[in-house]
């Protein structure tokens, strides 16, 4: 399954590209990121702590636990800072 | 109702003055601006935001829809800027319209409590010293409570 | 801070583009507009304010100045009118400028609790049946406790 | 002693007038206030039901209560409506 996945602010910035596409067999978003924190350091580095780190699939916020069946898109990024 | 995202600076005056001609329903405006601060123990040189388009506005309809329920707003407008700023910069602004005051004063409270911590904006301050993301506080997402 | 007491018309996006005119320590900016009503329900022709000369703009300088002192605004405005007004018309504002949102916002709250209860302004309403003194309702008192 | 009075919104339109001299040997505003009720039914009327009625001695709101020594203006009327 192909999935896109996008990185904003320093989630961005340590993993170093705004976005890409991902070939993936995970079912959780969970299990996405475990996937590519196994990559390479940079993704493990910027996923070493997840109380810091938001997520949100096809644009709506979720959590970790949610299932990626049907999925286009998951985005990773601090806790936002509007307004 | 209306929601811009956009890069380009706005004229708040102009939008205070746009969004205050309403019907004959509104007896109560409350407008809110966020200014981008620079100060001497904290100078800030610019000002980024980063944003996630199209989310952003679906997140920001959402609150705004939100607000209009129940508060039964006549009018809401939410202007987010993104992109760099300078210190003195409007980042943004929230405008409610209603029959009486306090679900005016309620609803913009609201939809800036939502705002900060549910609209997928970041900000970025680089000052004499480098740079830094913005860091959200706990307050931010305590204050969703009141609600 | 700046308090106004005219029977002319202002301009609210003027005055709000002024206000905003700030310096690098502002970061939040409140206003509010009161805005004379008129629905199918309770048509209003034409609101009369009258108010006390003298006692009205010492009473709003020192809610103004309380406001400041409390949530160290770094500017309040405040402009109130008199006279004959049509629906639609702006009857006043206040704005407050902060370093943070929160008091910004608490302090346009309490400006208007206590100018509603402790400035005199008494309002009339004229329409189809006649014409009424606005009554004050009891939790504009009540309000004031808040503080 | 001399004192000025003044009345605004219903108060001013059951007296009649805005203004008025008034020479009293009144003590205190409740003294003034049972003057002015006993010269005519309009004062009677207008201060009936002194719950609905508000008082600023020399520009200062205070209570039936105050003292009129020295005091240069009264001026009664009913609960504000501003705002």
């Amino acid at each position: 399954m192909k999935v896109d996945v996008v990185y904003f602010a320093w989630v961005r910035e340590r993993i170093g590209l705004p976005r890409e596409q991902v070939d993936t067999a995970a079912a959780t978003v969970a299990d996405l990121v475990t996937e590519l924190r196994a990559r390479e350091d940079r993704y493990d580095v910027a996923f070493a702590d997840l109380t810091a780190i938001r997520v949100a699939v096809d644009q709506e916020l979720t959590t970790f636990e949610a299932s990626l069946d049907g999925v286009r898109e998951v985005a990773f990024f601090p806790p936002m800072t509007g307004g | 109702m209306r929601i811009v995202v956009q890069a380009e600076p706005f004229d708040y005056g102009a939008e205070c003055a746009r969004f205050a001609e309403q019907d004959g329903g509104v007896g109560a405006i409350v407008s809110f601006a966020g200014v981008v601060r620079s100060t001497p123990e904290a100078p800030v040189t610019l000002m980024e935001i980063e944003h996630y388009p199209g989310m952003t506005e679906a997140a920001l309809s959402r609150i705004a829809e939100e607000a209009v329920q129940r508060w039964q707003l006549v009018d809401v407008l939410v202007i987010h800027r993104h992109g760099a700023l300078r210190p003195g910069e409007t980042i943004m602004m929230v405008a409610t319209a209603a029959a009486h005051r306090a679900a005016a004063f309620e609803a913009a409270d609201f939809l800036m409590d939502y705002l900060k911590s549910r609209a997928p904006f970041w900000k970025k301050e680089h000052g004499p010293e480098g740079e830094t993301w913005v860091a959200a506080k706990e307050t931010d997402e305590a204050a969703l409570d009141r609600w």
